[in-house]
């Protein structure tokens, strides 16, 4: 394997780490907040993959382009869940409503197993086909764009919570909910507006998956647990440290490729996922613990 | 975290629970024999296989049905309706296991048909094999059927891995394609891609002279293909031999392009064989070559108009699963009324019996249970999949070089 | 007990130059101490002295940011609590950390089982109950240890450190709360235990306790040592006096603060655009009962706070003065009673509706936003006001704490402790209340910065804002308010205006004990 | 009550159960085929339950690593026996190769606490899952096959009753004896039971020990069943989900949860089997609806009923 390839498919690496860690944020974002583990994570960010196809199929609006409005449909259907199903379980510990949202996942796999069949599906786009050569690395037209657009997008939710009135509720009702609440902020609706906004994170990621690889009913876990990997790596609810921790899984995803042969990419990024945990309980980067 | 506190158990609320347990066990049904003939089934109707186990479900159906139609099978002298119970394995080899257990223990059924994929007709296959019951299968490559055992009661009707991997290498000599010499080979490490793509592609191009300048295993379930394909693509092989689920498969074929990597020849087998991958792909798909079994062009009795009678039924694009499916079913049908009897063992054996046509062609066992389908190389044009090898069996021509 | 040197040569332990920094904070700064065997040691100084983190270095469970500890000759630095524990070294905690969901009996045959696991049931059990027959805690010995109210579960941590046979015990504030009989009790405890360990390290309110106990006095304030010596003489000094019973501000305001004043007017008034007439309900407690679980700590408050009054909790610690607060601002929901809010009752309403009814917290132990700098801790309460409005309130409120201005791009809790509990308070004036509880906001703060803070609320006051502050320290209380409420265990004992309570014998029985 | 337990209260209840599980053996030569399978099935999963419950119920280590641990049983036990070693060996191999698993992780794992481990042990799972995909000494995706012809179902219901069995003498020890007072107070409070001289790291790591054994010789007992193991199957984490649901449907920390969860998860798979489309929506559905109406479980319920009922008899 010559040096082209190698650099080819580390650039590839660290590109799609950027998809990925647009995946993960709303894992991370929900965990940091609400410490909900989401394990309906996967069926999201499928479901987002399933509205970008139809909205191509029907209205022949290029996903990319519509990509913001995909966020909003899903930000708006998932909306309602945390109310009907979250709220009431608030102070119950964690694993009801992980389980909670388990049960979610496996209905909404059905669901889609009825309305959309079993069959794989991938959004056909001229781009995710064509490379695109810089200098001279050549790498695919999808990745970049996926990259570039997902920078945006955590650039985007970083500001919201950073800068916002909503993102300092957010924060605050994070570090501290009674106190948060004494201050007048109403921790629930933070909640679910956090919840809306993970899910439309997901929805995008998603699409952007859709394009670039292909999808089907039951290719959410994989997602979710690779999701799992980036937060644990950057630490809960730390959207920068996302991003790194993504595009550092993506470069040591390629990494493991290269030597082992793609069949082990997954694998070195799990295996540095868990010496990660093993050193810093805490987080690669964020520099407080949990 | 919180989590609910045990309260300490108590002795005689613990006896009770196991008590009940027993209760429970024993109280379960054991269903009297019914005047039908029961016949089993556990298939992937949800999962990651869902897909195959909607051609299965059509095919055993369809076979029942027809048998029932026709009068049911005539067993101890009184003609029978069959009945078919279906249960879903949700692609989980735990579960086909439990299942086959729960249709030959709770519904007495005399006979089973087969799930798919060598993990989940394993599975089942040695329950029957334990309890004695006949089981026939499709959809289980038969290198890696026989390579688990010696079968008594498990039967398999499918294609022969080596038949496969050598297709595409008998049709380049045989319609004399014009590429150079190196190779590329791509397998996901499933039971059947480590047989064609580890084992029978390299030694069959070796025979044929060619040279395989890469042999990349990869998991099942992997989407990126980054890195081979670029080795790939250095190594300026004409020839592409991808033996991968459909995601993958999909992807693949995406990330080829999208390294703008265009070999002359590209053979995608299993993940390019249902009509979802040329759905997905559109255009990309052109030109992809995959080995398959069956198609509705071949001269076999009901070839013809199975297909549509699918697509009528389902409204859904048809697949050469319906066909050997199809064929397992008839082949136990017409042993259960060939053995005239309801005993497994009579069954078994008239299923050794076999001899005759299906809709897939003739099938008679060989000794270690296997009846082999013959391979045909179709290609992706236009969105249909079109034979263009064997020559006697080709309705369409080859699509040369890869667009 | 383990192989230790036990010769009386070598002192029981020997503490030298600790020092704990958590970021600027210094909570225990360069102490050393020793503790030479038989002697009982206590420790004093105001709430957030760190007398509590001491204790924690000593113990274990903190580990020391500089200096060693030795405990009979062997340096115990390194180790984690655990094996200090098995050397011998029990401890209490100042807030009660029982095992919630074991019986009181088994809160303490974890201790012995962890020393000695293959005791033999019955020893194990005989030992057990001896020492809950000491603590009078007997009867509780099959409850739960969540279903004990607070007091006793002090008096379960003090049983549980004893299971564990200790030679040096260290008692966190376990007096705290106790009325004077119940002293009393303790007080022969204690010396009962003086005999049986080989040391003993109190940290006390009660000085009471202090008195009749320890024969050494250590002073701590600022986590640093102010004075050391027998404990007759170290009381004696005024400058503890002083430090120690908080009395140690002049009467009168700092006249900074009348600018502040002006400011803080165009702050609360606000609030009351019908200018409403003084004297009129605000808020109103009828018979309210609250608790956490089956520990019942409110059990019935009648309480009426009137717009432009001033009026103060005073209370002993487990009085249930933070619940009331907590109760009152939503965050725990009373069982019983009413919470009237301009005469509406508004039992079950929200923390962050009652915040928008005008009514705002400045809550215990600050519970200031660390990932939030100290201008978004302001504006987070600043709630849904316009843009314009919000920065005329930072400014305001940076005119009333101009430190806050200086340090408003940084992190809330980078902070030292007065200055967070300036931006608590500011934080609690950026709604625009008309009611602001003031719950012990005066906790381990050094006297000029309560001197400021109190400055700051009477000029709050002067600019008409309703106020019910909650408070340890007395005679600041006294100061400022001009009605006065005292609690003990969980209902108002007494009530009166401050100049009425001022000069109230009861209240020094119910607050620090009789003295003498 | 853990503390008034004597030493022949403890003698009465080894004894007690030992008739019962003595009895269940004798009776099983009358049970149906099916009847054997489904028992068999349901004290299986029980076994899980409880191992799972001696973790996150006593030990307050809310794990999503079953899979693994249960995946290494029956890996062992297929390899051991087919190199010709008897049953008892290959089941002793697979309890002692889980616990040295658990012994492996423990460093990793136990650095994290609350959400952080039950993460970090999801991870675990799933990176053992795609090693074993990939190695292919070990079979890789195609798995192993046992060559030795399995038991029959009464022997496979007997050995899963002798596991039940073992499960649960090993819980009524860890979670009566003086192991499970230590245990509790490292999950109530770390750093109280610390000040009191518990050593919390060694007290964890050895209810996980426990626990991981029990899980590796379910596995094992799975391996021998299916006769065929591959990490998809043994792997996946529909051995943890389905654990997960056992003890929530059945009631967290109730003993009886295990059993009630375990033989309305297996009934409700037997009744909806026939039906795919339903199945798996159909059981979300209820697991959200326990979770979120009964937070007791079944076990819960049942309680409250039989409360309800003496009341109204005694009325």
């Amino acid at each position: 394997m010559d040096l082209q390839t190698v650099t080819d498919s580390l650039v590839s690496g660290v590109l799609l780490g950027g998809i990925l860690a647009l995946t993960a944020l709303g894992l991370s974002i929900a965990l940091g907040v609400m410490r909900l583990v989401n394990l309906a994570h996967g069926e999201i960010l499928v479901g987002g993959a399933y509205l970008g196809l139809y909205l191509l199929r029907w209205t022949g609006l290029d996903p990319v382009l519509g990509l913001l409005l995909i966020g909003v449909l899903m930000a708006v259907l998932v909306y309602p869940l945390h109310g009907l199903l979250l709220a009431p379980l608030s102070g119950q510990g964690l694993e009801a409503p992980m389980m909670t949202m388990f049960g979610v996942s496996i209905i909404l796999q059905n669901a889609f197993l009825l309305f959309f069949s079993a069959d794989t599906r991938s959004i056909d786009r001229p781009y995710a086909a064509t490379p695109v050569h810089i200098g001279s690395i050549t790498v695919p037209q999808i990745y970049l764009i996926g990259f570039v657009i997902s920078v945006i997008v955590i650039v985007l939710v970083h500001l919201l919570i950073a800068r916002t009135r909503f993102g300092r509720e957010l924060r605050a009702s994070a570090a501290d909910p009674g106190a948060a609440a004494a201050n007048g902020v109403d921790v629930r609706r933070v909640h679910a507006l956090t919840f809306a906004l993970g899910a439309a994170c997901a929805a995008m990621g998603g699409t952007l998956i859709g394009i670039a690889f292909s999808f089907s009913p039951t290719s959410g876990a994989s997602y979710l647990l690779t999701g799992f990997a980036i937060v644990v790596l950057g630490g809960l609810g730390n959207i920068f440290a996302t991003l790194v921790a993504g595009v550092a899984l993506g470069l040591l995803q390629s990494l493991g490729g290269v030597v082992f042969g793609d069949g082990y990419r997954e694998l070195a990024g799990l295996v540095l996922f868990l010496v990660v945990l093993a050193i810093r309980p805490q987080g690669l980067l964020s520099g407080r613990g949990s | 975290m919180q989590i609910q506190r045990p309260r300490p158990g108590r002795l005689p609320g613990y006896t009770w629970a196991v008590l009940l347990a027993a209760a429970m066990a024993a109280a379960a049904p054991g269903r009297a024999a019914e005047p039908e003939i029961l016949i089993g089934a556990s298939i992937p109707l949800s999962g990651a296989l869902a897909s195959f186990g909607v051609y299965e479900q059509w095919g055993y159906n369809t076979a029942v049905n027809d048998i029932n139609r026709a009068g049911g099978i005539i067993v101890d002298g009184k003609r029978h309706p069959v009945r078919l119970i279906i249960l879903d394995d949700k692609t989980d080899p735990s579960v086909t296991q439990s299942n086959t257990e729960t249709l030959i223990a709770r519904e007495k059924v005399v006979a089973m048909l087969g799930s798919c994929t060598p993990a989940l007709v394993n599975a089942g296959a040695l329950v029957a094999e334990r309890r004695r019951i006949p089981l026939v299968t499709p959809c289980a490559p038969i290198r890696a059927f026989k390579s688990v055992r010696p079968w008594k009661y498990a039967w398999d009707i499918f294609f022969e891995e080596s038949d496969l991997g050598s297709a595409p290498f008998r049709m380049l000599a045989d319609l004399g394609v014009q590429t150079n010499r190196k190779v590329v080979i791509l397998h996901d490490n499933g039971p059947d891609g480590q047989v064609v793509g580890g084992q029978i592609w390299p030694e069959v191009a070796r025979q044929n002279r060619y040279q395989v300048v890469l042999n990349a295993p990869f998991p099942v379930d992997n989407t990126q293909f980054t890195s081979v394909i670029g080795a790939g693509k250095s190594s300026g092989a004409d020839i592409v031999l991808v033996d991968a689920s459909t995601p993958p498969a999909i992807s693949i074929r995406k990330q080829l392009a999208a390294a703008g990597y265009r070999p002359k020849v590209l053979v995608v087998e299993k993940g390019a064989e249902p009509q979802q991958f040329a759905q997905a792909l559109g255009a990309l798909a052109d030109g992809v070559l995959v080995g398959g079994y069956w198609d509705p062009s071949f001269p076999y009795a009901g070839s013809a108009d199975l297909a549509r009678r699918f697509e009528r039924e389902t409204h859904q694009t048809s697949s050469q699963h319906i066909a050997d499916t199809l064929a397992a079913a008839q082949v136990l049908l017409d042993a259960i009324g060939a053995a005239g009897s309801t005993d497994p063992e009579k069954i078994n054996a008239a299923i050794a019996r076999t001899d005759k046509t299906y809709v897939v062609g003739p099938v008679r066992f060989d000794a270690l249970h296997a009846a082999a389908l013959p391979i045909v190389v179709t290609q992706w044009q236009k969105g249909r999949a079109v034979v263009v090898w064997p020559r006697n069996r080709a309705n369409g021509s080859l699509l040369f070089p890869l667009p | 007990m383990n192989g230790a040197p036990q010769d009386a040569a070598v002192p029981l332990l020997v503490a030298s130059g600790l020092s704990k920094h958590y970021g600027g904070v210094r909570a225990i700064d360069e102490v050393s101490l020793t503790l030479p065997r038989g002697t009982v040691l206590g420790v004093i100084g105001p709430n957030g002295a760190g007398k509590s983190t001491l204790i924690g270095l000593l113990g274990g469970a903190l580990r020391p940011t500089a200096g060693r500890i030795q405990f009979d000759g062997v340096d115990v630095t390194g180790e984690p609590a655990a094996e200090r524990a098995r050397r011998g070294i029990g401890r209490t905690y100042q807030i009660p950390r029982p095992f919630l969901d074991m019986t009181v009996r088994e809160n303490l045959l974890a201790a012995q089982y962890s020393l000695e696991p293959f005791i033999g049931r019955q020893r194990a059990l005989d030992a057990c109950d001896g020492i809950l027959e000491r603590t009078g805690l007997a009867d509780a010995a099959n409850l739960a240890a969540r279903a004990l109210p607070l007091l006793r579960r002090k008096r379960l941590e003090v049983a549980r450190a004893l299971a564990l046979k200790p030679r040096l015990l260290l008692l966190d504030e376990v007096g705290a709360g106790l009325v004077d009989s119940e002293v009393g009790d303790l007080i022969a405890l204690i010396r009962a235990l003086a005999r049986e360990v080989q040391g003993l390290i109190i940290i006390e309110h009660v000085l009471r306790i202090v008195r009749e106990c320890c024969g050494e006095l250590l002073v701590v304030n600022f986590g640093r040592k102010l004075a050391e010596g027998h404990t007759a003489a170290v009381l004696a000094s005024e400058q503890v006096a002083a430090v120690y019973l908080g009395t140690a501000h002049a009467g009168a305001i700092p006249s900074p603060q009348a600018a502040a004043a002006t400011g803080l007017a165009g702050l609360v008034q606000a609030n009351a655009p019908q200018a409403e007439p003084a004297g009129v309900p605000l808020l109103e407690l009828r018979d309210l009962h609250a608790g956490y679980g089956l520990a019942r700590v409110l059990t019935g408050i009648d309480l009426v706070v009137r717009t432009g009054q001033a009026v103060a909790i005073l209370g002993t610690n487990g009085a249930g003065k933070t619940t009331l607060a907590s109760v009152i601002s939503g965050l725990i929901r009373p069982s019983a009673g009413e919470l009237r809010i301009d005469g509406v009752n508004r039992v079950g309403a929200g923390p962050h509706q009652i915040a928008r009814l005008g009514i705002s917290q400045c809550m215990e132990g600050r519970r200031i936003f660390a990932p939030l700098s100290v201008a978004e801790n302001l504006l987070l309460a600043a709630g849904r006001a316009s843009k314009a409005e919000r920065s005329r309130r930072l400014d305001l409120v940076y005119g009333v704490f101009p430190v806050l201005r200086e340090r408003r791009a940084q992190g809330g809790t980078s902070m030292s402790g007065g200055q967070q509990q300036m931006l608590a308070i500011g934080r609690a004036l950026m709604s625009r209340p008309r009611l602001i509880i003031f719950d012990e906001i005066s906790l381990g703060l050094a006297p000029v910065v309560m001197d400021q803070l109190y400055a700051a609320l009477a000029a709050l006051r002067a600019a008409g804002l309703t106020m019910l502050i909650v408070e340890q320290d007395v005679q600041r209380a006294l100061d400022l308010a001009d009605e006065v409420h005292v609690m003990e265990h969980g209902r108002i004992a007494l009530s009166g205006t401050a100049t009425q309570i001022r000069d109230n014998p009861v209240l020094r029985h119910l607050y620090i004990g009789t003295a003498d | 009550m853990a503390a008034d337990a004597s030493a022949q209260r403890v003698a009465a209840l080894a004894a007690g159960l030992l008739i019962v599980f003595l009895a269940l053996a004798l009776l099983s030569g009358w049970f149906s085929d099916y009847a054997l399978e489904l028992g068999g099935r349901v004290l299986l999963l029980m076994t899980l339950a409880e191992a799972w419950n001696l973790l996150a119920g006593y030990g307050g280590l809310v794990s999503l690593g079953t899979a693994s641990f249960v995946g290494v049983g029956a890996y062992v036990l297929v390899g051991v026996m087919n190199r010709g070693a008897g049953l008892p060996l290959a089941c002793l191999a697979a309890g002692l190769a889980a616990a040295a698993l658990a012994l492996l992780v423990s460093r990793a794992v136990f650095r994290l606490r609350g959400l952080y481990f039950t993460v970090g042990t999801l991870a675990l799972s799933e990176a053992l899952r795609l090693f074993m995909i990939n190695f292919q000494p070990l079979g890789g995706a195609t798995g192993l096959f046992l060559s030795p012809d399995v038991p029959g179902l009464r022997g496979l219901f007997l050995l899963a009753l002798g596991l039940f069995a073992a499960a649960t003498i090993l819980m009524e020890l860890a979670t009566r004896s003086r192991f499970s007072i230590l245990l509790r107070a490292v999950r109530d409070d770390e750093d109280a039971a610390a000040q009191i001289g518990v050593r919390p790291f060694r007290i964890k790591l050895l209810a996980f020990v426990f626990a991981s054994v029990l899980m590796g010789l379910g596995g094992a007992l799975q391996g021998l069943k299916l006769g065929a193991v591959e990490p998809y199957g043994m792997f996946g984490l529909q051995w943890t989900v389905n654990v997960l649901a056992i003890v929530i449907i059945g009631g967290q920390g109730l003993r009886l949860a295990a059993l009630l969860g375990s033989v309305f998860v297996v009934t409700l798979g037997e009744l909806l089997a026939s039906y795919p489309a339903l199945h798996l929506a159909i059981t979300g559905l209820i697991l959200i609806i326990v979770i979120r109406f009964a937070p007791q479980g079944l076990a819960g319920l049942t309680i409250r009923l039989a409360r309800r009922l003496r009341r109204s008899t005694r009325a």
